[in-house]
């Protein structure tokens, strides 16, 4: 059974300088509450993973706490680059970022094979790409049948996943729906994994082939409501669109960027989160 | 332009759209793919599968999403898979028709960079990277391309080949062992682009109304081809238009 | 959009003597009125595909009708023996039967490889087993990063899937509940697929995160009330356990088998299977 | 041991709920396994999870299954995954503490046969085949093999080797690079049994009541050894045996 704690608790009890980390949502259910949390504790030299790192790695690199980003997509979806991870890799503020970069597929796939156990993922991919020339993690093998080259990429194990869902019941076991991203896989993979949802509940009424994550698979629970935004938990809160339009103003100044960390996120509880939501609750359509 | 009943971006999505069938499968990606699907939706192709590799699959947004995985594309989805399953058995398993890309860079076989301009290992802008692209480029049945035409875009050669085009043209995608057939078009927003059967190059096959040989040539970074019979691209129909504009307007209201 | 057709043209358009076959269901959802409509056109020489070969595949054996068996468990579950395959590997009655084995990791994988598009599926598995030596499409491959020995099957791409769901709508969306087994991966999987559901429906009012097949993915559907029976569809009647335990002693006697096939399944049509689940409605728990 | 308040088959499904423990995540088969995990959840491991290959995680029977796919196990199921995710992340991604085991026949190192008797080209009898069993024997951190004795399913050497126990013996596993513990003990209707430390060969260490050293080696057609300190197995409690019976009642009546 998973420990009910705060969160601060379990990111102290979690996240240490150095961990492989992910804090997975594919923009929907992204773990704001949890990572800012973190960025609190000043737990640094991260290697983080994501196959779509936006706002709250922008935010975790600004800041100086990650070494090294593992990814496929790193953009503000639908708005534009992410200016502070631009600013770590062109100029290496504040600090130098090693990339290591694959395509969805590959990501998805490394995922998976780290939730199924293996040490690698197979499929087909990159053809005619340029990314294998330049990520030594990208390999041809050959199908033993067909002889056809495919490739193959590491799996993802990480020390510690973070991700946030819509329910926890008392003993632990969690629930997700809609857009469903890796998370899963992501649990499944880590050696820790570390769960905020809206509401912790007597019973899930979960759909029998609904997202569930057993007790036994999650290291700690916290009850943060709210603690997706400006992400969006689906049937709880929408999408906060304008702040991701905003954070691009933010994010383009280094020092509005720490004013904005400083004010929102260093002087802030998760307590916050709550307050963020109010006016974007959305009934179930 | 500006006295036109539309605008050339505009052009741009609705000459996407017309090409889209009922029986399509279009893997979907924001910004003009988005429009282009949805107009052709609400119009001759109410049937058409739209599907977003957040993992939504068949879905019929009423306003268009910023982002790939905005609630409205679950909500109004037919189903919504992992996205490991999004990846393995509807991309890889050549169930898309149709994907969409365009991108920082393209040069004329259809070769796209979203990675970085400059270097890689030191790159003087880092762009967001590759996404889907890289299998969307070889495993959708056809790519449509859609991108504005300027000569920093249009290019001899990209600086990161994020996904295959026609590589270096003519049967390079067979000898790769790739089975789908690449772009088939582009849309710009100075007109349509086919490749040539046996090069591969990307060639000028309708200009918009108004825009001259000229106009094309002063946007793209090499000398472009244009076909013989070259047409010009009709016009949108106020319905075109309407529905467009009706779903831009209702959008930017709900974002 | 799938054909909405009686059951006997959809075996006419879809399955042909030679085919390789999949009947498939995981004792949830088996689809018995399908593959009795087969037997009934006589439809030979198949190849059939199934994890768990149950009474279905005794039965197509039985009369005949298979050339190969590519399994990975045939078993008359919590009965005992399947005897009429038993009957054909032993001693060729009423003809030989090729056998491909392989354990059920190894087909789950191969279907999903094949609902992945690939050649081949990658897993570690049969260590210090001996299926390995006596089937030559299990060959071993090596993790290009770890070094690690794994091993690779040959994916499933039948030339025809047969399932059995719970609804589809009127367009030919099909929804599947409960047990979910290989079903969608043999569909997705296969060149053509036909379903068989309890009920069409204006609206499948299916969870977000249901298993849904488009219907793009299908080729037909047929409308076939307890056309599962004996197995089971979740939420409308129960598994017939009693009839599992008697086709123990049907299956025993060649004589008492083709017995009950002609008077069962040949002198019978599909509308049978609705009076079939009269005594095992069952309400939702 | 027809006076016995018990008998002997009901004993070793009790001796091996006995030694499942409330955070164990069973791999669960049908019958005896069955059995013994569900009388452990009604008794002393109220939060044991099981799981059965059909996909169905932490059930709560209220009647044992007849197969492994009963509508039951769905229905008091905290969730059903698909069967691949089964295999892969549950199975194969070490999610599982104990899976059960048993068969056909079995040798002294615990190595199970359920694929034929007789040649694999040309069987005697065609047996099920190994199911979930080749991954299953290697993939749980821990095994328990649950058989009834007999000189026929007890061998010297299986004749099919369909999943692994201790090989040849001593550190087989480990050589061929398997890090669980593979059969950590074996119940039967005589005694329980668990691997030597060194040699691995299954070794009596407890005899049911009533049961002789000769009755033991009546039944296994190798000659088995015995543990020093060889204890009598305790006796089914009232409570236990009740919880078995009503069990089996409640299942019988259902199916």
């Amino acid at each position: 059974m998973p420990d009910f704690v705060s969160l601060d608790d379990a990111i102290k009890a979690n996240l240490t300088d150095g961990d492989v980390v992910a804090f997975e949502g594919f923009t929907h259910l992204i773990p704001f509450a949890a990572a800012h949390a973190a960025i609190r504790a000043g737990i640094g030299d991260l290697t983080l993973i994501r196959m779509t790192p936006d706002i709250i790695y922008d935010q975790i690199i600004g800041m100086g706490l990650a070494k090294k980003l593992i990814f496929s997509y790193a953009g503000n979806p639908g708005v534009g680059l992410l200016r502070r991870m631009r600013d770590a890799v062109e100029n290496e503020w504040p600090r130098p970022l090693q990339l290591e970069e694959h395509s969805h597929a590959a990501l998805a796939n490394a995922f998976e094979a780290g939730a199924a156990g293996l040490p690698s993922a197979v499929f087909r991919g990159y053809q005619g790409a340029d990314l294998p020339q330049v990520n030594p993690n990208i390999k041809p093998v050959r199908c033993p049948f067909s002889g056809e080259s495919l490739v193959a990429v590491p799996s993802i194990r990480p020390d510690v996943t973070f991700i946030h869902g819509q329910k926890a019941d008392r003993k632990g076991n969690v629930l997700i729906e809609g857009i469903l991203g890796v998370q899963k896989e992501a649990v499944l993979a880590a050696r820790r994994s570390v769960v905020t949802v809206e509401e912790i509940v007597d019973n899930l009424n979960a759909h029998p082939n609904a997202c569930v994550l057993p007790s036994w698979t999650v290291t700690a629970i916290t009850e943060v409501r709210g603690g997706a935004h400006p992400s969006y938990t689906h049937g709880i809160y929408r999408r906060d669109n304008q702040f991701y339009i905003e954070w691009d103003k933010i994010a383009a100044d280094r020092k509005r960027f720490q004013e904005w960390m400083e004010k929102h996120v260093l002087a802030e509880s998760e307590g916050v989160f709550a307050k963020r939501i109010q006016h974007l609750k959305s009934p179930r359509t | 332009m500006k006295d036109e009943p539309y605008n050339s971006d505009e052009l741009m999505t609705i000459a996407a759209s017309r090409e889209l069938r009922n029986d399509d499968v279009c893997f979907v990606g924001i910004g003009a793919p988005s429009a282009a699907c949805n107009i052709a939706r609400l119009s001759h192709a109410p049937d058409i599968t739209l599907i977003y590799e957040s993992g939504t699959i068949g879905v019929q947004p009423k306003v268009l999403p910023l982002s790939i995985g905005d609630g409205e594309l679950c909500e109004t989805a037919l189903t919504t898979v992992p996205v490991r399953e999004m990846f393995r058995y509807w991309l890889q398993g050549g169930k898309m028709t149709i994907g969409f890309l365009g991108g920082a860079q393209i040069d004329k076989f259809g070769n796209i960079n979203t990675t970085v301009i400059g270097p890689y290992g030191k790159p003087k802008v880092r762009l967001p990277g590759g996404g889907g692209a890289p299998e969307i480029a070889t495993q959708c049945a056809k790519i449509f391309l859609i991108m504005k035409q300027s000569k920093r875009g249009f290019v001899e050669q990209v600086d990161f080949r994020t996904s295959l085009g026609f590589g270096s043209g003519g049967n390079a995608r067979e000898t790769m062992g790739i089975h789908s057939s690449g772009p088939v078009v582009l849309f710009t927003d100075y007109a349509i682009w086919r490749p040539h059967p046996k090069t591969k190059e990307l060639t000028v096959v309708s200009m918009h109304p108004g825009i001259a040989r000229e106009d094309i040539e002063a946007t793209i970074g090499w000398s472009p081809r244009f076909a013989d019979d070259l047409a010009i691209t009709e016009m949108p129909t106020d319905k075109e238009i309407q529905t467009l504009r009706q779903l831009k307007a209702v959008s930017q209201a709900a974002h």
